[in-house]
């Protein structure tokens, strides 16, 4: 194994951008305020003067017309990096990124793909209130036609980015925001990392604790907290919401027969029940318990940090979840 | 109509025989569709020919166009089989959408001709985004968008002009004033309906014309078109023009006047220019009649191709969604 | 009982405008052709001259601007019905039903509460294709603040709307578009319906078939044909896809012991994902077999008719999927 | 700063305070920041305080006024009280939103003080349909919506601007050119950059006006109120100011010089304001003593109010979703 550095989230997500734009002429970073201001949460701080304003472009106030800038820049060989400043935005552009990217390749018959990355920036926990603190990764990952990623670790903020500007298809990245300052440890040389695949963050025998995003934090910190009462739980990373990775979490059901859906998404038609309908589907005669979910309540995001705390599921209520599956 | 020298005989025969071509075309797509052989919706281009036949004349196979769900006449007129969107709008595998895009979504990659799309305003942020890669890439090439006065109300509108002025690139916005978008008059969709001024709120050149004057479409197309070649900014050009037939093939034109229509119809844009080659002898009625016959035998022969052409399987229903389960 | 009609669903629907613009001035229609197109799908035709332009306005293309007026419009004590034309442009507003009409009353903390109805046509079923097919429930419903209702019969058509405009936060009305020529008798006194309860539209012990819109006649029609099999299924119609009314259709698994789920939208992170993950939840141990369901194929629509059948359930496949379920 | 004539020395005195008060109060918010009692974004309107207090002052109690998330200033202008929005960005229930809101969400229904909106440009369809309703009620009263230049470049301005104009109806669009969206400069915000000319693509009358100087503002607002007041028609107001400091808390001001902020500091509404009262003996150095002291025991009153103000128990967080749950 090759040494290992230490870096920021945001920093792991800014070398992917760099080596991107270094290694490939057509990639371009577009988005508003990544140049001059640096990025609204200092991502791409430094770009513009190390690229110049053609690789890095300041554009309006103006979602939909330069996210549908960006898929028509992939329609003719570009390879554009759209940033969608944070999601609260990003139903503003969904027209352009459902019925033009994820659609085009369908209703031309298979002779158009669109080949544009969109990274938004999402989540809770910097109180931001009612209009800024959506988590729609389940809005984007009913979208058949798109890929949807959530970057849950460092390694992933490094190296996924490089996958999906591979693909031929557009892919919706979701960055935490939360997460920025956050510091991990991954390998000098991490780089790309496949985006087909869900992960088992932590091995486990009793039960799956199945998340993605903040929530594989969380799930972490809950899992160490419930080795410590003797409870091994598995965590999985689902990390590709569309097309989900249902062989992973399946898997992990059958071994330990019983499963907690963890996630910071409005708690009803989200991730989780989907999860938890396929394993109903897959996996229903392996259950010891049934599927419980944990999400988002269903509250436009209250200011106070109280309210906003209560408002998701902490490391507490994974661990009393948990528990209550257990231990009935 | 007024005297234009340097009209060679041959390319007028050409012209005459395109927008021929175009009004025969979509008259037996009409007799089609009350067969039940066409199905979906279907907006007929009857009366506006001089727009799409005068601008895509003027382009190069390299530049790219978009168009919108009333887009036969754009696709002929570029040169996409006729059988092929004959074979499309049957939906059949043989259709240059593969059958599965039917009369709205027409494309052909191979002719740069990026659809038909059917949300009104959607492919206007699309075609700054091509005109901005061509820019990068240093391509050349021109972007020409088509869009109706209805789709000018819509934000993308703003947005796209606003970016693509912004940003210098080689786009030409045509804006097909047919006076209406569905039942909703001109005055009733634009506060402002001198449309050729919009393009003051984005510092875009502009210019209106008579669209049913295909010398003058020329004319002002070729003026266009050399601008944005030449200076690699973009402009806006409305034409104004009428259709003759309702909206789609679900509409009881309860909204004007038999009277109106008819007041149009003696500027049927196909007779005058027939007219004019006639009284300038640019062409006779026996090569009139042998063209008329070409048609009809251009006409026979896409339906006999779409009779023909065969039925994708239903296995295939789930390709085409990512590139690569798409294989064909 | 009182004397039944025979009414199609588009006159139902019409009938329920009308009486809302008759009952209350406050009440108006706006959407692009609801006045003189007679709308798109002629479900306003003719209500422009009996009740005038203020009541009945036709509004530009402009999703974002005219469904944001009307929230608008509802805050300074109007009670606006707006129509969105299909659900497929239902995007371009989104922000604003999301970020505005979902979120103000939070936002304000329990202030200023936003009385608008937004109704949509959207579904399956005219060979519209990738663009104009889509059945986007699942993405309305997963939002907290609205009210989503989805009308699956004449009665509800007739009488849905009444209730929605009394209510004071916002509420989306899902219509079908393929359903507005069907015919059924209803009681000619039929009036407002509530809007916070699912239905049995049939009573049976042998399975649970949970579903809504179109979704809801076919399988009534399977159920018809299972029940020739000496299958007895029970068909519950949710009506109400936010807040769902998850009492019904857990007293109903709870006394059939089996479910399958059927609903015409994408088939992940739907309705159905959220009514299998609660059965999961809360009546786990009363199922005898793992619950199913049958959603639509993930692929934008196809254009050709057989292969748009083939995205959808039908009939048969429900009939198929009960029967495998009670006879594995 | 001109003469202008029939300023009463009330009337300005009052004047003066309230910017004082904006500018005061809005230092206070920054120091409370850095000591966390305030968290989230924290917009400062500090240099463009002439611009709300010169067109509010001319509005009625029954005017609608809408915002953005740089509303601290108008809602003090419009008379909501300080404690109450001290309370709102502490978080507090005693807050103008109970809290929930934040500094980016003030409402105060009493006072028609309608947010507090933080999606760009988000508003101003409410504000056209606001309008709306105030003439199908015949309210008589107007509509003043505040945004920034960056806002205008957004689609939903494009949108907003033409219902109103098409609609006719009273509505005062005040654009606050402070030469930067956060930190993308005008110039790359707009291709065209006197704002006030886009008007005219709506045909609504507009004005550029120095929004350093107060009376400048004033008799700029005066005349536009006046004029929609009378004639119900849509207005533009540009008002050119400068915001003195960051875009917010997280804003390392990159994208300007230092220099540029000295020379705009020059012209601060403030002492400019207070210098021609003066010199035209509307006030004196002892009367300024006078309020100074005021405002100090204003501003620490409503830091008192929120200092002492309570949280929201946990148990309410579900409230204000529904109106039915939320009776406080
Ligand atoms: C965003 C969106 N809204 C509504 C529609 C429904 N619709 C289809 S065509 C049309 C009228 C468009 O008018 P115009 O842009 O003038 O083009 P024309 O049909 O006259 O060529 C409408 C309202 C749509 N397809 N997309
Ligand atoms: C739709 C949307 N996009 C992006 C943002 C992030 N953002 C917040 S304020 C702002 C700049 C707005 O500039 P302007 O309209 O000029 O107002 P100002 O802040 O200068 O008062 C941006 C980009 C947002 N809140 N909403
Ligand atoms: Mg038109
Ligand atoms: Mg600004």
């Amino acid at each position: 194994m090759s040494e290992m550095i230490k870096i920021t989230y945001r920093e792991a997500l800014k070398a992917g951008i760099r080596e991107a734009l270094t290694n490939d002429e057509r990639v371009f970073l577009m988005g508003e305020d990544v140049g001059r201001y640096g990025g609204a949460f200092a991502v791409s701080k430094g770009l513009l003067q190390e690229f110049g304003e053609d690789r890095v472009m300041d554009v309006p106030l103006s979602e939909s017309g330069f996210v549908g800038a960006g898929i028509g820049a992939s329609l003719a060989g570009m390879k554009p990096i759209v940033e969608v400043m944070t999601v609260n935005f990003g139903l503003l552009p969904m027209d352009q990124i459902v019925n033009n990217a994820a659609t085009m390749l369908h209703m031309s018959g298979g002779q158009i793909n669109v080949p544009v990355v969109i990274r938004m920036s999402c989540g809770i926990g910097k109180q931001l209130a009612a209009q800024h603190s959506h988590s729609w990764e389940p809005l984007f990952a009913h979208i058949p036609g798109l890929v949807v990623l959530s970057v849950g670790t460092h390694e992933d903020a490094r190296g996924m980015l490089h996958t999906a500007l591979e693909h031929p298809d557009p892919v919706i990245i979701f960055e935490y925001t939360s997460m920025l300052n956050r510091e991990a440890e991954i390998p000098a040389d991490a780089g790309p990392m496949d985006i087909s695949l869900a992960k088992v963050r932590r091995e486990g025998k009793d039960i799956s604790i199945i998340t993605y995003g903040i929530g594989v934090h969380k799930s972490m910190e809950a899992a160490e907290k419930l080795a410590e009462q003797g409870i091994d739980a598995e965590v999985i990373d689902l990390r590709v919401l569309r097309p989900l990775d249902e062989k992973c979490f399946l898997e992990s059901v059958v071994k330990t027969h019983r499963a907690l859906l963890v996630e910071e998404a409005w708690g009803s038609i989200n991730v989780s029940s989907e999860v938890s309908a396929r394993i109903m589907e897959k996996a229903f005669f392996d259950l010891d318990a049934p599927v419980k979910r944990l999400g988002g309540v269903e509250v436009p995001i209250p200011y106070p940090l109280h309210l906003e705390n209560a408002s998701v599921p902490q490391v507490d209520d994974i661990v009393n979840a948990v528990i209550k599956i257990l231990r009935p | 109509m007024e005297n234009q020298k340097n009209i060679e005989p041959q390319k007028a025969a050409d012209l005459l025989y395109q927008m021929l071509l175009m009004r025969k075309f979509e008259e037996k797509s009409a007799e089609l569709y009350t067969k039940e052989k066409i199905r979906g919706f279907l907006h007929l281009y009857i009366g506006e020919e001089a727009v799409a036949t005068g601008v895509i004349q003027t382009l190069k196979p390299e530049d790219y166009i978009l168009g919108t769900y009333r887009e036969h006449a754009h696709a002929l007129a570029r040169g996409v089989d006729a059988g092929a969107i004959m074979a499309e709008m049957y939906g059949k595998q043989e259709g240059c959408s593969r059958g599965r895009g039917g009369s709205m979504h027409l494309f052909d990659k191979e002719k740069n001709f990026f659809g038909g799309n059917a949300i009104v305003s959607g492919h206007l942020p699309m075609a700054t985004g091509m005109a901005l890669a061509s820019k990068k890439l240093k391509k050349g090439n021109i972007t020409v968008c088509f869009f109706g006065e209805g789709a000018a109300a819509e934000g993308e509108f703003h947005e796209a002009l606003n970016l693509a002025s912004l940003w210098k690139v080689p786009v030409l916005f045509v804006c097909e004033n047919n006076l209406y978008a569905m039942g909703t008059a001109l005055r009733y969709s634009h506060s402002m309906q001198e449309l050729e001024k919009k393009g003051q709120a984005y510092g875009i050149e502009s210019a209106a014309v008579d669209g049913m004057d295909l010398l003058r479409v020329m004319e002002a197309a070729t003026k266009a078109v050399d601008l944005v070649r030449s200076t690699g900014n973009p402009y806006l050009l409305v034409c104004n023009t009428y259709r003759f037939r309702a909206h789609s093939m679900f509409d009881a034109e309860l909204y004007r006047d038999k009277a109106e229509v008819e007041e149009w119809k003696k500027r049927d844009p196909i007779p005058q220019f027939r007219e004019y080659l006639l009284k300038e002898n640019l062409i006779n009625e026996e090569q009139i009649g042998e063209m008329e016959e070409r048609l009809k035998q251009e006409i026979q022969k896409a339906v006999d191709f779409a009779e023909a052409g065969t039925w994708e399987p239903e296995e295939d229903l789930g390709k085409f969604v990512y590139t690569q389960n798409s294989a064909s």
